[in-house]
């Protein structure tokens, strides 16, 4: 019984949720979302802030983010934040596809440790469905979020097509 | 015969009251079946292992038993969408019979939203219409003050479509219709009037709680035709009571007002307002029909193995059988096609000289059960100035040795009643 | 233990579900019974002999399987009156749910009636509202330009009646409220309510979802006090899902507009005009949920054998017991009043320093299923300023060692996570 | 299986079928009602005449009916307006209560032939639950449409109390 709990807390889990990274809402941003778990009322409101990268295609400068919820959902969102922030969208958005894979799996997808870094300890978690929607929730927001982004500013999205 | 099940007996195993006996000894002669089905052994089985061992709210609850029940009743939901191909399997919502279904669809349209039916706006129907079909759209016209109209029909059981286009115009907001009619049996070309029905504008509802259980249903064609709403209940496709399919197109069901409200079906709720849950959520409030879910998903799995297609083709024989068996007898009058490849497996009749409820009576010390009656379906009988009639309906597991002991049966009734 | 039931052991062996075990062996602990209670055996026995040997629709067939299904589904309708100690068993309306059965008046007062509510009238409900005695109300309001108020509740979780006089005025047309506050376990003084709601006229509507598992209902006196409505679900009294009990006061159900249309509700339908059926059956629109119905008449039955007053003190003896276990648990708060003679048997708590997801993470692993969430009660949790709560409940087959293994896994939680 | 049938459907029943006494529908008379059946769509419109007995109290002096259904509804009917035609409105009323008895009481209770002459034929009918309703239709429209006279008429109402 403890096997499989673990294998659902493990420590990076535990460690990212009581010092989560980039926590916090910070300016600038051009957008903000709020998402809500309804089944269990766990709530993130997240913002994006995006910039032109070197080679003209947009780029994720910053994700912060005020979450309320449990240890899973805490957590991913620190981890989301470590693997968005400074990438170029576009490579942002393919891990979020292979985090997506991964907590879709039921716990038959092997992460992929050089995408999904810290990531990959939330491979526990598919097998739990009911913990799914919180290891999505803020991942979830920054999708949306992002897309509003793009949409926003005509600019990066010019730049985008 | 051609065109039977070929493993009709082994099917007829499946089917616990078959094994029936009655008063004075009486084998079951099940004619009922457009009324209700039988239900095969797993779909029992199905709900008795589901209660024993994994019953738990579900949605909600974080526990094992809770994971369980959640997933044995969204796995319902895609086996429900696999069976009608549905384009989406969230535009698959359970509610708890037909009726609510379409009552859902009419009661919603009085509120705002793109859909909303009002003053001056038209909702057109069918004579045949079984009246779930009727009444929630008589409800809806008279409270918002749009006007019902109606196809009528012609002499020998089918749609009248002559006036199409005055009854069809600019001003129709819905139109409405079963697919097959639970009296006369008459199959509806309903893709052929949903696109004309879309060229106008309106809002397409297809009643197939007569079809469901006979047709092979195809979700993907009927919604490029123009279908946006489907609807059929559990307890005809061998699925228990207490569970409705209504299947919506996603823009339209996104679009209309949330209809019962309460559980699960919020995004967020505070005192001055909630928002609401995405679909297929929003429409589903309260605890749903759980273990009626999981008892449907096990009931189309098993017509889903033995082959929609198979079955139509079972219906059709035997519903050809019965036509010629029920035509041999004096002063019967079948009322609706009598083209059995034109028609489900729904036949009713009158018996010159006997009323309905005596010739049920009859056949039911015989064993053989059937209904008599409007079938809920008033305006359809006064169309044909009868007040009620005799109806057989056939399904999976009736054999053609059954359709010889109703035609037996209906001669014996005359002996009775000392009629011609 | 003072109270406890004292057949105990014996009760147990009626659950089926009791002897299941977990993941890793765990013993099944259920402690999620406000969410859903479990079935014992001889509600299940009910619904499988129904389907295996009496399967019929009801109300409208001749044949012997309809007269025993209808004769079945009739009977359940006397067995909830007596349940409830309904003046008439026409007053008991059969729903799909609880929500439904809010909904249902919710949603008909919108339409021409004495009771219609419209601009300027108030609706009066609590903040300790199920979501389906919150949602109904807030579209009813919104969508006839009504308003919606609402008792705010006192930090020790009782109903704030301090501004009554204020709240029910002449303007308020209907006070609906929670009999047992399925967060709080707070037990309302309905009877109270509904007498001064009776002075201004008002409609007085009771959830009675989570008192009908808990407490004996005699709606003789309710309806004295001045109770016009009471609902409450299949599925929390040992009944099945699908079902709901919907009471209502002769002279309100037949004021009432018809909520559903169609089926056997009716008493004639023309195209142009239909005219509805007597109570019961104008709110029983397509086929009801007969096996649950029936499901239900067994729950109802066995409950009354064991006596809802032994229900009640065994609820009480338990409910007290984990009062004083939970307390035990450093960091741990209840919500709501913690005299067990003052309350129902569900207990929400928070525990420091981890989330009520996590808390039932770790019981999950011991085989202890509580809930997790907001349950359906977001704005109780927003009054007391917690996001959501874990919550531990109770029913009568609930013995003390699984408290005690509650608050033992209460423990391991903290230190699990390494709090305190 | 044949014996139970023949209990329900006992010569006199059929006879007053084919022989319906006292049908159509006659003036005078001050009430009339129309009842139907739902489930089977039976309909019944029949018609009261009542007049001030040689004792002051009112007398039941007509019913006329018209009458779309099974033989038992019919037959039923037949049977009611020999029971009732020329009786005082309170000896009528009592042998409704008594029919009524007959027909609720799951084919348990004897009937009583002095009482309800050809109607104890409709004591096999008892034990059919579905057919109940079709033996009660014209009953219960002429205890409604009798009760409608009494109250139209204060003469009679008055004669009553
Ligand atoms: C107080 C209360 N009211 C209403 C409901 C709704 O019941 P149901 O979900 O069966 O409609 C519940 C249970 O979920 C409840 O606890
Ligand atoms: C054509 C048709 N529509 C609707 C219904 C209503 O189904 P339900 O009674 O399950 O709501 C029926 C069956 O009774 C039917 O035959």
């Amino acid at each position: 019984m403890s096997t499989d709990l673990d294998s659902l807390y493990q420590e990076i889990i535990l460690d990212h949720y009581k010092n989560p990274h980039h926590a916090g809402l910070r300016a600038p941003f051009e957008a903000e979302v709020h998402h809500v778990n309804p089944t269990c009322g766990d709530e993130v409101t997240l913002r994006v802030h995006l910039d032109d990268g070197p080679d003209g295609r947009p780029v994720v400068v910053d994700v912060s983010y005020d979450a309320l919820g449990c240890s899973i959902s805490q957590a991913s969102a620190s981890v989301l934040t470590d693997l968005v922030i400074g990438r170029p969208v576009e490579e942002a958005m393919q891990t979020h596809e292979v985090f997506l894979e991964l907590m879709q799996g039921k716990g038959q997808v092997e992460p992929d440790e050089d995408v999904l870094e810290d990531g990959i300890a939330f491979a526990g978690v598919a097998k739990f469905p009911a913990r799914v929607k919180c290891a999505l929730l803020s991942w979830m927001a920054w999708k949306d979020a992002t897309a509003q982004a793009l949409q926003s500013d005509p600019a990066l999205q010019e730049e985008k097509s | 015969m051609d065109g039977l099940l070929p493993e009709l007996e082994v099917i007829r195993k499946d089917f616990p009251i078959l094994e029936r006996t009655l008063a004075g000894g009486q084998r079951l002669v099940y004619l009922d079946s457009a009324n209700t089905s039988q239900k095969p052994q797993v779909v029992i089985d199905t709900m008795v292992d589901h209660l024993e061992r994994h019953n738990a709210n579900i949605a909600r609850a974080m526990h094992q038993l809770g994971a369980e029940s959640t997933e044995a009743f969204e796995a319902a939901r895609d086996k429900v969408a696999a069976f009608v191909k549905a384009p989406s399997r969230d535009e698959i919502v359970f509610t708890k019979n037909a009726s609510e279904a379409l009552n859902l669809v009419a009661n919603t349209l009085a509120w705002k939203s793109p859909f909303q039916v009002g003053e001056g706006d038209e909702v057109v129907i069918t004579e045949m219409e079984h009246h779930s079909n009727i009444v929630p759209w008589q409800l809806l016209t008279e409270r918002t003050g749009a006007t019902l109209r109606w196809f009528g029909l012609t002499d020998d059981g089918q749609l009248d479509l002559s006036d199409i286009d005055q009854l069809v115009t600019e001003r129709t907001k819905v139109v409405s219709l079963t697919w097959v009619s639970n009296m006369l049996g008459t199959i509806n070309p309903v893709a052929e009037i949903a696109r004309r029905a879309k060229q106008v504008g309106a809002l397409v509802v297809v009643d197939a709680s007569q079809a469901a259980p006979q047709l092979p249903i195809d979700l993907g064609e009927l919604s490029a035709a123009g279908v946006d709403v489907l609807v059929f209940t559990g307890h005809k496709v061998v699925g228990p009571t207490g569970i409705g399919v209504l299947w919506g197109r996603r823009e339209v069901l996104e679009a209309l007002p949330p209809f019962l409200g309460g559980g699960e079906m919020i995004a967020t709720v505070r005192m001055e307002r909630s928002t609401y849950a995405g679909i297929p959520h929003k429409f589903e409030a309260g605890t749903p029909p759980i273990v009626e879910a999981i008892g449907l998903g096990a009931a189309v799995d098993y017509l889903g193995h033995i082959g929609m297609d198979a079955i139509h083709r079972h219906e059709q024989a035997i519903t050809a059988y019965a036509l010629k068996g029920l035509q041999s007898v004096p002063g019967l009058t079948v009322l609706g096609p009598l083209d059995a490849t034109q028609r489900g497996g729904a036949i009713s009749f009158e018996l010159e000289g006997v009323h309905p409820h005596d010739i049920a009576q009859v056949l039911d010390s015989r064993g053989i059960a059937v209904r008599a009656g409007h079938h809920c379906a008033k305006p359809a009988h006064a169309r044909y100035g009868v007040q009620s009639s005799t109806r057989m309906s056939s399904y999976l597991y009736t054999t053609p040795a059954e359709i010889d002991a109703l035609v037996e049966g209906l001669h014996h009734t005359r002996s009775y009643f000392k009629v011609g």
